[in-house]
């Protein structure tokens, strides 16, 4: 099954504005980390030097799919992120200075500074991600095991990539999600590379909705990297998985306008490909459809004075807080 | 108040007792795994509890370690408290990720803000002609690898105390189980597998060695099976009047250095059995604690006894070679004293 | 894609001659397993006594998948195996005393006694197989792609059970088959239970040749348990796999008359349900269809007789043969 | 005829080099990985390799590490020799049962009827806040397990000869090379990462560890980057007239204890230091060695200097705390020779 492309539900002004705000949110976290990351690794680049050490896979161009899921989702749902996580987390509402304090290696951070860029966890909004490919996906059916078992309405989230779904554990947890009725979503972002191997080289059909097929689950494909188009699958799968019918698989085309880790010399692609993808950027589409719905330019410049000033201020925060005491490193490993 | 004589239990009613009563304590705790519902458990340690609480608490999985031990994380993340069994340790090699870089490091890298309360049960040991793919007991796979409890529990009494110290940890406990001490009607039939269990629930602690004999001539630091063996071997001793010490570890990790050392103090020799493979092993740790923190004690070098690096061959006269047993024991035993 | 069950081609009366006899074989090795197993377990059983220690899992009345796809096999082939393994060996061709010898522990076996029931390795038929669920589906498709990289028309196939279906390996290897267009073929014995969990307590849907979808390959599903229905679907299986066509997954319906292992309470199925499957008996059926071809009861006799011997002289050799010295464990671990 | 001109070369290109002259030697051996084709691996190991040889030798591979590396072990069977690339080493868990159950028992398990001439190189070490998952060696997880022999290198030179080594054996070889030594671009770039490096094909044995530097007043003993960092303390301990003699394992398994003893002999002091997890760790095993083999010559405790039993924590400050480093080996030494 397919969900029908013409099917016209209309969103609501008021979540379109709210996934405009937040994309902004999001490109701008993305665009100044690009900065931030780049301190200290001038002239020589090493990845372990300067204010934010260690990997760094951005999710510039990639706003829609977290956006038009999460419009749909409340604190109590649980969402998955993989390595590429940021977007997902500002979504789901993550705090954002703790967030980017955990970034900088901050004591103040989301984990104290022991997680990382990579490893972000958020108890308050039911947020986490991993390092490892498609191992966050059974973590999200726990979560939808656990609101089952607890009675309520929850859902679960599992963003991966679409090199992820080449992975054991994906066909391993839609089985079990799919057997077991849960309330799991799995959205599959192609972004058209696992690094550097392209899509057609990993992945031996089309799009991965068409594997829900193997597990007798719906799939959706979501093409254009639509936030819209996000929006109403997602609204779709949601529904679906609160009213007790089971997991859905989505797709969506979306665009990696940066390299798989800053630092990558991105051989592997044609020079012009991101030119050309910059040209469809989904903010500025989604841009003229708030207009044209008869949101106006000074309404767009507040949102985006807004969403930015948040930024500025975790930044800021993560800037300006404490690092861990080094032995600090000794904590944590078991709770008592 | 219980009656003073003496409730014999097998180790695998000890330890579905222990999570049946802990499933009706706190209704967060949930079973799942391979063949633990209506079979109860390969090796029976989930016997009645399908019958008591339905399928809803007590999941038969598909094989799907990946994804169940994963789920049982992120229920776990959620509040609840999975117990989810491997069926047999050596299959680790198909979910470890989950294992290792999950459900024992989120806890850390969320700067203790995310608690993961599960157990992850598992069988383990050889002696039974299962070959090299289900005879491992991969001790100390799980001990190297920081932020998981490692247990091993030797008697009926530990094996439910320590399941429900297990349970109610909040952290993740990697709970495993030797075959051959379940108390199985299909394996050989040991005395060590049945023993006094009370009725009540009980912990037993999660990281304290025990000093199941004492003596003041050797050392024999064992953990499950090798603990049993060298209470044998120590009875053979003691009618040669030699007196060895033996220690049962109970827990790989946290590793308990204290009763080792105070033994050693008292001993001045060590002898390590283990059913694992040799290098890097748990002989390794304990020898290195000895040599770190007991050196001026020893009075003759370590000696270590394990499975000599190969994988476990099927045969029985290969199978006994490898895997140490009384006899090993008792001879390594003489050997040493002849030593220093 | 179902191969369309109507097609009719002839199974030359040669080749069910030869899938008659080895069923026939293998059906008459297993009964003699189930009492040379039992030998020295009485009056108590355990499971480390007697003539053949450790767990034992047998094949009666799964002979058809094992004949039905060797029949189109050469010993250059590869088959992979899993714990359930003496159908597949002893129709692959894999020598019978030395495999008879190695379930027996003894130096005279496959692996002289170091491998046992559940490692069965005979290089000179291309034959493995392993105790660990789902994992020699990647061991097939390393052989297929040494086939190709070797430029020979060679195939393999890897047989498993329903339950293994679920497994991350199946998926994992069944995408990299498809994209490298691998001549493998993955037969999936649903035999209904995988220990004691039903097939629908563990699979999301109806069969796995509908999974194939997922890879954009070709699924293909036998129904009773019958071997000139599998015969057909693995010919056209192996023919696809030699023309550079790709890989294909069979399933085919199956039934286990024992219990999971030896010893096995079978307390999850009904009392009822064996009787009903030994009712159906493939063997038996297919001696009607070879009574019907014209072949006469005195053939038959010969082949059930010669099928017979090899199987008693290979349990003759197991049982004179010489352990292994104790201290031979230390050898071949590796080779130098 | 080589001039005598050292040929500098980088840690990953010396690799790259030793594979792409066993590809030229030998039309059996191919390489397969994820991103080991145009992107010429992540960590540089096959830079160069697809140019030559092309996308039938050099596959690329989806995100399915059991897939294939299990039809590695399968091609390996059939006479092929591949060389697997496992990204990080940490990733392992998704993996290991086809790499410990299948790779490294096989042989064992068929008599030796079946040879598994194949490489499973993979990338260790951590240094550069990659955190808990990306950060690890390992070390131990492997050479705990039979059937594998186990190597680490640490220069350019013994990358290249142990590379051509390992792809010439017929044993399956899990090959570990550090992220830091590979010489790459985006890391800190260090002297020890770069090295003469001959240009012809030579081998290097894969079960000798190698006296780096002489000395006479204490063993150190390290593997990788650890090496170095001993290299680096003894400098500074030989300014204060303190002789320390640093021993590069190179191999974990099989280990070459006769090096190690022969150095304890002399110097009578150990200490071990070791990127991985302490416990259960490469410093229990050759602490173990020294309390078997050495303890008549020992006139100190032993000493291990190892991951501190943490995950790798990512804010520079946590992680530089629990690598060990030139300061920590410095001081520890100095302390060691303060005893006994
Ligand atoms: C199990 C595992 N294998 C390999 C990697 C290395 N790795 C990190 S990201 C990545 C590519 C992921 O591709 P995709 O899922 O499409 O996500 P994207 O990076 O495009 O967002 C790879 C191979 C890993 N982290 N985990
Ligand atoms: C990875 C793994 N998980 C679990 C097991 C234990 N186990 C052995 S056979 C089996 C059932 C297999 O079912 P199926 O694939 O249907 O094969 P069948 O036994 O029915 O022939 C299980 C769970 C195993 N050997 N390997
Ligand atoms: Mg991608
Ligand atoms: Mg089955």
């Amino acid at each position: 099954m397919s969900i029908s492309e013409e099917k016209q539900t209309t969103v609501p002004l008021e979540k379109m504005k709210w996934m405009y705000s937040e994309m902004v949110k999001i490109r701008y976290y993305e665009d100044q980390m690009v900065e931030v990351y780049s301190e200290g690794k001038a002239p020589v680049f090493n990845i372990g030097a300067g204010t934010v050490p260690g990997e760094m896979h951005l999710a510039t161009g990639q706003e829609p799919a977290a956006v038009g899921m999460c419009a749909h989702l409340t604190k109590d749902d649980t969402v998955s992120s993989p390595h590429r996580p940021h977007h997902h987390a500002i979504a789901k509402g993550v705090d954002l200075k703790k967030m980017t304090a955990e970034i900088f290696g901050r004591k103040t951070g989301l984990g104290k500074g022991k997680g990382g860029h990579m490893h972000l966890f958020d108890p308050d909004v039911k947020f986490s991600c991993g390092g490892i490919v498609a191992a966050g996906i059974p973590h999200a059916a726990g979560a939808a095991m656990a609101a089952r078992m607890k009675g309520t309405d929850r859902v679960a989230v599992a963003f991966i990539g679409e090199g992820a779904a080449n992975a054991g554990a994906f066909h391993e947890t839609l089985n079990l999600a799919a057997l077991w009725n849960l309330p799991l979503i799995v959205v599959v972002e192609d972004n058209s590379y696992g690094i550097s191997v392209p899509k057609k080289a990993s992945t031996s059909i089309e799009s991965n909705d068409k594997r829900a097929g193997a597990y007798g689950i719906t799939g959706a494909y979501v093409k254009d990297n639509d936030p819209v188009a996000m929006y109403k699958a997602s609204e779709e799968a949601v529904t679906r998985a609160r009213d007790g019918q089971g997991p859905t698989i989505i797709e969506i085309e979306t665009y990696r306008f940066l390299g798989h880790f800053q630092g990558d010399p991105e051989l592997y692609r044609d020079k012009e490909e991101v030119p050309g993808l910059r040209q469809q950027d989904p903010i500025l589409k989604l841009k003229k459809q708030l207009l044209a719905s008869g949101v106006d330019d000074a309404d767009i410049e507040k949102m985006e004075k807004d969403a930015k000033q948040v930024v500025d201020e975790a930044y800021e925060f993560a800037r300006n807080s404490e690092f861990p005491e080094a032995d600090d490193a000794l904590r944590d490993v078991f709770t008592s | 108040m219980k009656t003073a004589k003496k409730r014999m239990l097998s180790g695998n009613k000890a330890m579905a007792e222990a999570i049946s009563q802990e499933m009706e304590r706190d209704s967060n705790v949930f079973v799942l795994g391979e063949d633990i519902g209506k079979y109860g458990g390969i090796f029976g340690s989930t016997q009645g509890l399908i019958e008591t609480y339905g399928p809803e608490r007590v999941l038969d999985t598909p094989i799907s370690e990946t994804a169940f031990i994963g789920a049982a994380i992120g229920a776990a993340a959620e509040g609840m408290r999975p117990v989810a069994e491997l069926m047999f340790v050596d299959f680790f090699g198909v979910c470890m990720d989950q294992i290792y870089n999950h459900m024992a490091k989120i806890p850390y890298m969320s700067g203790g803000n995310v608690k993961l309360p599960m157990v992850l049960m598992t069988a383990v040991g050889g002696g039974y002609n299962d070959a090299a793919q289900h005879s491992q007991t991969l001790y100390a796979t799980f001990a190297h690898l920081p932020g998981m409890k490692v247990v091993a529990p030797s008697t009926p009494y530990d094996l439910k105390g320590m399941m429900t110290s297990a349970i109610r940890d909040d952290n993740p406990v990697v709970f495993m189980f030797h075959k051959s001490l379940q108390g199985l009607g299909w394996m050989d039939q040991l005395d060590e597998a049945v023993g006094n269990v009370p009725e009540e629930a009980y912990t037993v602690p999660l990281d304290k060695a025990a000093v199941v004999r004492e003596g003041k001539d050797v050392t024999i630091v064992g953990i499950q099976m090798m603990t049993h063996y060298a209470v044998q071997a120590a009875e053979k001793l003691a009618d040669e009047g030699i007196e060895a010490e033996v220690i049962d570890l109970r827990s790989l990790a946290p590793i308990d250095k204290d009763t080792i050392l105070t033994s050693l103090k008292k001993t001045g020799r060590l002898l390590v059995v283990d059913e694992d493979y040799l290098s890097y092993g748990m002989t390794a740790e304990i020898a290195a604690i000895a040599a770190e923190g007991a050196l001026y004690d020893l009075e003759a070098p370590v000696r270590r006894l394990a499975v000599p690096d190969v994988p476990l061959p099927y045969s029985s006269v290969l199978e006994d070679f490898v895997i140490p047993g009384k006899e090993k024991i008792y001879q390594e035993v003489k050997s040493l004293l002849e030593e220093g």
